[in-house]
């Protein structure tokens, strides 16, 4: 089976950490993608001049800001979902369906149980994010036990798990007397509290940032993560120092489970305050994702700025279909080649080669030689 | 066979070599001859150049000046396949077969022999035939190369070069990870191969091997040739002080522990106690009978036997490393109580595979040097494990066993192979635990460390510890050993003392001539029993012949 | 007729009218949406307004292009689908010089300053089945349909009652496309196409999007006949496709946007048959120079027109999949 | 009934058939040690680029020649970032298909000149093998006479795949070139060059499996037509490994459950439902599979 080199791989790239303020290349990533997209837009005949104001307009400015708030918090979420198992070499594919049941279980919960408010959204968001868990946990043990990667599961189950929730809300729980599957609106109890106006941005966003911040933290600085960064760099090498390897990848798997299916929740807690099949796994958070954490080489700290140069990408790219005539199907081209170049050189063995050469020069211990 | 240039000329000659690595002198204007049909030994320490030099003469890594000269003509080695072109072969230290590869496609890949188009496996097999008979290298062209034993699997790699017609053979510490019976089958193989006419060049840490198996050798230190020898004229001491600018101490018996009034640990209670251990293997095959002993506080006893006799079996169920899935009677019990499943913190362990199990290639120095130990409440900051602690230590450590490395925050796989297995030491051993387990502490490790390692063993007995010490290298065992058990099919089939432990008796014990006589020669016996350790009887077919 | 005409749509047409239209979705292989598009645009030429189209990808986006419409304070803002039934709840009333329209649905809630249209396709689809069961001969008919929605089964369930209408015997199969891309995956609705087809159906409905010329490939190659939805798909595959569901969306956006372009905005335009808004090609008056296999059935088609003005005079009911 | 049964068969073959030739590119670049995630974009760009090229031509045969250039053209981006400069496959990967599906729908109406669907009567799809005069063999007729010429090659290609790599001087190379490229570049063997053949060849075929999609599947293009079947074929690569037949069985096992959820929907099962089959089915013979081969794995050692 091909899990000896996609282990390699995940060991490769989990392996790839170092500290913090190696940002020369990314910057050289995004300079050589402007280059090239700039060409395209002269190719196709648009004015560069309009898109990229265009570009930054749809993403920050006329009170967009919120909507790409509104999208990188789950992004966000997708991306610790994904990079969380990675430290331990495991890829967690499936977001899309553990993002889709949590939500389901978060609406499910908040239109059929009354709840006191606070509790009204506190405990959905619990509830979507143990979903989530529960979803991406199997793939641990599928692994360990009957020896299939959770490459594969994680991408087996997901589809099943998407389609049990547009089940779910298609039948079950469905709105009656409405075109789409959806639920009917949550109560407004459960819904998540605003921060401004618009209701876009919402405590989901220091909610994931907390997260975040305490994701790296336990990476960085605990006995958890330290652990689980030794299970990626070499398996056999953590369970000769003690660590318990077996379940290190139960609870990472779930862990990054869990940020997919609170990600559910909070769409779902989120307007349109219902769950509306399609709806989560339409943006493509989890790819999006995906392409983020690489992007960030198995730098921590990295993966909030990748996720948001990501998400400005893609709302700015509405905002520059709107305002700079770009047509939609450009803005994906430009995407997908700023992914592709970006990846280029930021990801680039040679590169990263070379700028670990230029970083051995100190001489600790020749002392004692 | 293709001769250019004058048959006067050296077989290959490398000419002021110079090779850095950043600021690194890897190699500093080193000039060697191999002579035709010779065996050249290149010795040196850990990190001395060797194996940057042979990858040059290789075509691996291209020098920053200096060249190669093929009997006598300057050649140009970009790549290895220009290297294979002139006549060069390489056996790498960690082999480089494919493993779901056949022995014969193993051997023939990139020269193969075509019928039509089709590789001809038969015309393949032939050929290995004759070349096994031509040099004594028996193997099975049909069985997979990840299956091997080590052993067969480094005459596929000789055969793999001579199969190419390789006048230079280059063989990087092949014997590292080789049984002594393995290495002195090899040896024979390499005396036949420069009766042809091929030259071998030999990169070694072991210099009883030089001695006897070279016809001359280059010393290396710090990049630079220091010594020149016609190995028949010279000494061990002479090569040592080469190779390390001061002779090795006198081999001494480790002093007895402190205090201890008669000088022996004989009355103590056991620290560490094996009873009755049986381990079968998955397929309910037994890989451990009943083997009990036991070891004391300040005590060294030595565990030797041929490779797949149960020490892994034995180390793993003692370490409490042993995957689950396999039923065990009989117990180990550490100072009384039963070890803990999973890894027993209270023994340390240094594992004989340094890169797969013992180190995390990627991970700082300073990352490695506490794993096992990253619970301690030493090493917590306010919240968490502090970095500053964990540098702090490995700073400590690195200073006290003399590790060479540019940075603790380096990635271990930065040191070379002798520091990075003083890194392991330091790290089991700084650990204090009542009971050290050590599996072949000196494997391709150079004779200053090798020194070193065996004192700090030393220290560790004295300081009271009981070590369980296994390993291939006899003279280690001797050296240090209060008593070994010898190990043969998963039992203990013989215990001697160290000082009455003499290579002829060990090695009797170790082939199973005390336990069953009348057993076949020490040869069939390595390699079947190791063919059975690796891919396990059920599917176990003739890989020698 | 709302409140601050000096300030909104009556300010904008004083300089420049303009009109925007909101996709729910990328519009790509829809038809339906590129027909909300195509009359928008040809109305916005007929009445000298500038058009711009947003595309959405997501619920999210939906309500960001909304609010970048009201920034933009075009003469109207377009909606089409039900996906705006959220939006449209709270954005008009936070805006109320502003005219907004919405296609094919409404809120609850409507606030003046929302139009909405609306259609009746299922009684369109029930005329499509009034044709399939007559010209059925196994009496098996089947849709391939793109997922399982509710929406959807606007065209299935009528559909299935018109030919039953006609034909008690006749039975009906639904499939539908799903997979991970079920409205643009033509192999896939060929494909249930064919399986239908193995089961004995003659005459199969074709509600898969862009996997409508699947299922039409595969009626060609088994001599089955199929029926378009949205436009006339009958030039697509000539003789295979009977007739069509169509919407005329662009027809009823076109009096929309006029009626708000001239200040008469509000309520809720629901089209049927009686409005001309849905149909069937049978009905058409220039129908022999189409290329529908209908053509050739001159009692299907008289059939046709009388059930529709049976429909039109109320004397038959046909059952809104929604409404239960 | 054995006609039902027949019709069964060839309408597995039909759905497999696209998934089969990626999956078989896939299966290459695994076999040379390059991760290919790409394949979906590449089907999708391969579907795209032999309708135009059989529009622009008016012939079918020019229309498959076009696309399988184009995508081997296409794939080079992957062979030469991935493996020349050493970038993450994986992120090159995701790229690579999001830029396949913007590229697609925006040439398609330069190209095309139409949005969505193109699809014409002027537009020549590849001829059938009843057609071609093969209607009247028994089984292959029924099973096979409505497919294109390319179903039962893509069968054959397999075959000539496995037999390519187990018996050919460049099928072995390539086999120890993904098993261990450090041996392998030791042994004078040009690994890049090597990993490159892998991954144009993977392009070629998914450009093959691009056209069978859209000229013999059907004969049309649609926006985002390839619809997650090269997803199933990164999927099959993944179970199957680096063995041809073994990546072939996990197309058609996928094929197989997911014609059962097809023909379990006209018996009352949910379309969602239906949609899970193919990978609930897949998941559990996985599972079956590995408890089974539990007992008898023998771990990976390299030397
Ligand atoms: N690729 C490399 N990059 C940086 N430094 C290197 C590299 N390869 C070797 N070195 C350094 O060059 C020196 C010589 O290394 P080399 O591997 O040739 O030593 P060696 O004599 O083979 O050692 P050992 O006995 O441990 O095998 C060492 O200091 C090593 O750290
Ligand atoms: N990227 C690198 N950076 C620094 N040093 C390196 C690098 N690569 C290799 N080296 C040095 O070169 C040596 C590699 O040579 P070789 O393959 O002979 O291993 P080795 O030193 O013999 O290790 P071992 O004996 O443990 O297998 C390493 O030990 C290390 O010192
Ligand atoms: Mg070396
Ligand atoms: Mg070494």
């Amino acid at each position: 089976m091909s899990a000896v080199r996609l282990g390699s791989l995940a060991r490769g790239r989990a392996a790839a950490l170092g500290p913090l303020g190696r940002s020369a290349p990314a910057v050289l990533a995004v300079a050589g993608a402007l280059v090239v997209t700039t060409l395209v837009m002269l190719v196709v005949g648009v004015d560069p001049s309009d898109a990229y104001p265009a570009l930054i307009r749809g993403a920050v400015a006329d009170g967009n800001l919120e909507y790409t708030i509104g999208a990188f918090v789950p992004t966000l979420g997708m991306a610790l979902a994904f990079a969380i198992p990675l430290r331990t070499g495991e890829f967690n594919l499936g977001g899309d369906g553990q993002m889709a049941l949590g939500g389901v279980a978060a609406a499910a919960l908040a239109l059929r149980v009354p709840l006191p408010p606070g509790v009204a959204v506190a405990l959905p968001l619990v509830v979507a994010a143990l979903t989530g868990a529960v979803v991406a946990g199997i793939s641990a043990p599928l692994h360990t036990r009957f020896g299939i990667p959770a490459i594969v599961t994680t991408l087996l189950v997901s589809t099943p798990a998407v389609a049990l929730s547009s089940y779910l809300v298609r039948f079950p729980l469905a709105e009656p007397r409405t075109g789409i599957a959806e639920t009917p609106l949550l109560p407004d109890a459960a819904h998540l509290p605003a921060i401004g106006a618009s209701g876009y941005v919402t405590i989901g966003l220091p909610l994931i940032l907390l997260l975040t911040a305490g994701w790296i933290y336990v990476d960085r600085r605990t006995v958890a993560g330290y652990e689980i960064r030794a299970t990626g760099a070499n398996r056999e090498f953590a369970r000769y120092g003690g660590v318990r390897v077996d379940r290190l990848a139960v609870v990472t798997m779930a862990g990054g489970g869990a940020f997919a299916g609170l990600v559910g929740g909070l769409i779902v807690l989120g307007p349109p305050f219902r769950f509306v099949d399609g709806a989560l796994t339409a943006p493509g958070y989890t790819f999006t994702a995906i392409a983020a954490v690489l992007l960030a080489t198995g730098r921590p700290i990295a993966v909030p700025f990748t996720v948001a140069l990501m998400t400005i990408l893609q709302v700015g790219g509405e905002g520059m279909e709107r305002d700079a005539g770009v047509p939609s199907q450009l803005t994906q081209v430009i995407q997908g080649l700023v992914i592709v170049i970006v990846a280029a050189l930021a990801t680039t063995r040679v590169l990263r080669e070379r700028r670990a050469r230029r970083a051995q020069e100190i001489d600790v211990g020749e002392a004692n030689a | 066979m293709p001769t250019g240039g004058d048959s006067e000329a050296p077989a290959a000659e490398l000419v002021g070599i110079t090779k850095r690595f950043g600021p690194v002198v890897a190699n500093d204007g080193i000039d060697l001859a191999i002579r035709r049909g010779e065996i050249h030994g290149v010795v040196g320490e850990n990190g001395a150049g060797k194996s940057t030099l042979m990858s040059i003469l290789y075509g691996l890594r291209r020098p920053d000046s200096g060249h190669v000269l093929r009997n006598g003509t300057r050649v140009r080695l970009r790549s290895p396949a220009e290297a294979i072109g002139h006549g060069l072969g390489m056996v790498h230290q960690r082999f480089r077969l494919f493993p779901d590869l056949t022995v014969a496609e193993n051997i023939v890949i990139g020269a193969e022999p075509t019928r039509r188009g089709v590789v001809d496996l038969a015309a393949a097999g032939r050929e290995i035939e004759r070349l096994g008979e031509v040099f004594g290298l028996y193997v099975d062209p049909a069985s997979r190369a990840g299956r091997l034993p080590v052993g067969v699997r480094q005459r596929v790699e000789i055969l793999k070069a001579l199969y190419r017609e390789a006048e230079v053979l280059i063989l990087d510490e092949p014997t590292a990870v080789l049984t002594p019976g393995e290495a002195a089958r090899l040896f024979d193989v390499l005396k036949t191969v420069t009766r042809t006419g091929t030259s071998v060049v030999l990169v070694t840490h072991k210099l009883s091997e030089v001695l006897t198996a070279t016809d001359r050798v280059t010393v290396l230190r710090r990049g630079r040739v220091t010594g020149r020898f016609v190995t028949a004229e010279t000494t061990a001491d002479e090569l040592v002080i080469a190779m390390i600018g001061r002779s090795l101490g006198p081999p001494r018996r480790p002093a007895a522990p402190d205090g201890e009034p008669d000088g022996t640990p004989a009355g103590r209670p056991y620290a560490l106690e094996v009873d009755g251990l049986t381990v079968l293997d998955r397929d309910g095959v037994p890989r451990l009978s009943d083997v009990s002993f036991g070891v004391r506080p300040g005590e060294i006893v030595g565990i030797a036997g041929v490779a797949g006799s149960g020490q892994r079996e034995l180390i793993d169920t003692v370490t409490g490393l042993r995957p689950p899935g396999s039923a065990t009677s009989g117990g180990v019990l550490l100072s009384g109580r039963p070890v803990r499943r999973g890894r027993e913190p209270a023994i340390a362990y240094v594992p004989e595979d340094r890169h797969g199990r013992a180190t995390a290639a990627t991970m700082s120095l300073a990352e490695n040097l506490v794993m096992g130990d990253h619970r301690t409440p030493a090493l917590r900051g306010r919240a968490g494990l502090s970095a500053a602690a964990v540098r702090e230590r490995a700073r400590t450590l690195v200073e006290r066993f003399a590790i060479r490395a540019a940075s603790v925050g380096d990635p271990i796989s930065a040191l070379s192979g002798g520091n990075a297995q003083k890194a392991v030491l330091a790290r089991e051993l700084s650990r204090g635990t009542p009971v050290i387990v050590v599996e072949e502490p000196t494997q391709g490790v150079d004779v200053g460390a090798q020194e070193q390692i065996h004192g700090l063993l030393s220290e560790a007995r004295a300081a009271g510890q009981a070590v369980l010490l296994q390993s291939s290298e006899l003279s280690e065992l001797r050296a240090l050993a209060d008593r070994i058990l010898v190990m043969f099919e998963g039992r203990v089939v013989a215990e001697l003392a160290g000082d009455e432990a003499t290579e002829e008796r060990l090695g009797a014990a170790m082939t199973g001539a005390t336990a069953t006589p009348g057993q076949a020669a020490p040869a069939a016996e390595t390699e079947s029993s190791a063919t059975a350790r690796e891919q396990g009887p059920a599917d176990a077919k003739g890989t020698t012949r | 007729a709302c409140g601050g005409d000096s300030t909104g749509p009556a300010a904008a047409s004083a300089s420049t009218k303009s009109i925007i239209l909101i996709t729910p979705n990328p519009v790509g292989t829809d038809s339906f949406l590129q027909l909300g598009v195509k009359g928008a645009q040809e109305t916005a030429k007929e009445i000298g307004a500038s058009f711009k189209l947003y595309e959405s990808k997501d619920p999210t986006s939906i309500a960001q292009n909304v609010d970048a419409a009201v920034r933009a304070k075009p003469t109207v803002i377009v909606g089409i689908s039900f996906s705006f039934d959220d939006v449209f709840t709270t954005v008009p009333k936070q805006h109320p010089g502003q005219s907004f329209l919405e296609i094919d649905s409404c809120p609850k809630a409507q606030a003046p300053n929302l139009t909405c249209v609306s259609f009746k396709e299922h009684e369109a689809a029930y005329l499509a089945g009034v044709e399939a069961g007559l010209l059925s001969k196994s009496g098996k008919l089947g849709v391939v349909a793109a997922l399982d929605s509710p929406f959807i089964h606007r065209w299935i369930d009528p559909f299935f009652a018109g030919a039953a209408s006609v034909n008690p015997k006749a039975t009906g199969t639904p499939l539908f496309v799903g997979g991970s891309n079920p409205f643009s995956d033509p192999a896939r609705a060929k494909s249930q196409a064919q399986t239908l087809i193995g089961r004995g159906v003659d005459v199969i409905e074709a509600a898969a999007s862009g996997g409508n010329q699947g299922v039409f490939e595969a009626a060609a190659a088994a001599g089955a006949k199929a029926f378009g939805v949205d436009v006339d798909q009958c030039p697509q595959s000539p003789g295979n496709v009977i007739d069509n569901v169509i919407k005329h969306v662009d027809v009823a956006e076109a009096a929309a946007i006029k009626d708000i372009a001239a200040g008469k905005a509000g309520g809720v335009k629901v089209y049927g048959l009686a409005e001309d808004g849905v149909g069937v090609n049978a009905l058409d008056t220039d129908l022999t120079s189409s290329k529908c296999a209908v053509a050739a059935s001159p009692d299907v088609i008289a059939k046709v027109k009388q059930v529709r003005d049976d429909i039109v005079a109320g004397k038959i009911t046909v059952a809104d999949p929604l409404a239960g | 009934m054995n006609i039902l049964e027949l019709t069964f068969v060839a309408s597995v073959l039909t759905a497999t058939t696209p998934v089969v030739l990626a999956a078989l590119g896939g299966l290459l670049c695994s076999v040379s040690g390059v991760f290919n995630m790409a394949l979906e974009g590449q089907m999708l760009w391969g579907a795209f680029t032999a309708v135009s090229f059989s529009h622009l031509t008016g012939s079918a045969w020019w229309g498959v020649a076009g696309g399988v250039a184009a995508t081997a053209l296409y794939s080079a981006v992957l062979s030469v970032l991935a493996v020349t400069f050493r970038a993450d496959p994986v992120v090159i990967a995701v790229g690579m298909n999001l830029l396949a599906l913007g590229l697609t729908a925006f040439l398609m109406r330069q190209i095309l000149g139409v949005g969505g669907t193109y699809t014409s009567p002027d537009l020549h799809g590849l001829p059938t093998l009843a057609g071609m005069g093969l209607d009247h063999v028994p089984v292959i007729g029924p099973v096979l006479g409505s497919q294109s010429p390319l179903v039962p090659a893509a069968f054959v290609l397999v075959a000539a795949t496995a037999w390519w790599l187990r018996r050919t001087r460049s099928g072995l190379r390539l086999r120890g070139i993904g098993q261990h490229p450090e041996a392998a570049e030791s042994l004078g063997l040009k690994v890049g060059a090597y990993r490159h053949g892998a991954v144009l060849a993977a392009g070629a075929l998914c450009g093959l499996a691009g056209a069978q999609l859209a000229l013999g599947n059907v004969t049309l293009f649609s926006e985002g037509m390839s619809a997650g079947r090269g997803w199933v074929a990164v999927v099959a690569v993944m179970l199957g490994g680096v063995r041809p037949l073994r990546v072939l069985s996990a197309c058609l096992l996928f094929g197989v459950a997911e014609a059962l959820g097809f023909r379990l929907q006209g018996a009352g099962l949910p379309q969602q439902l239906a949609d899970a089959a193919p990978y609930v089915i897949t998941l559990l013979a996985l599972i079956l599979a590995g408890a089974a081969g539990r007992r008898r794995r023998t771990p990976l050692e390299t030397a």
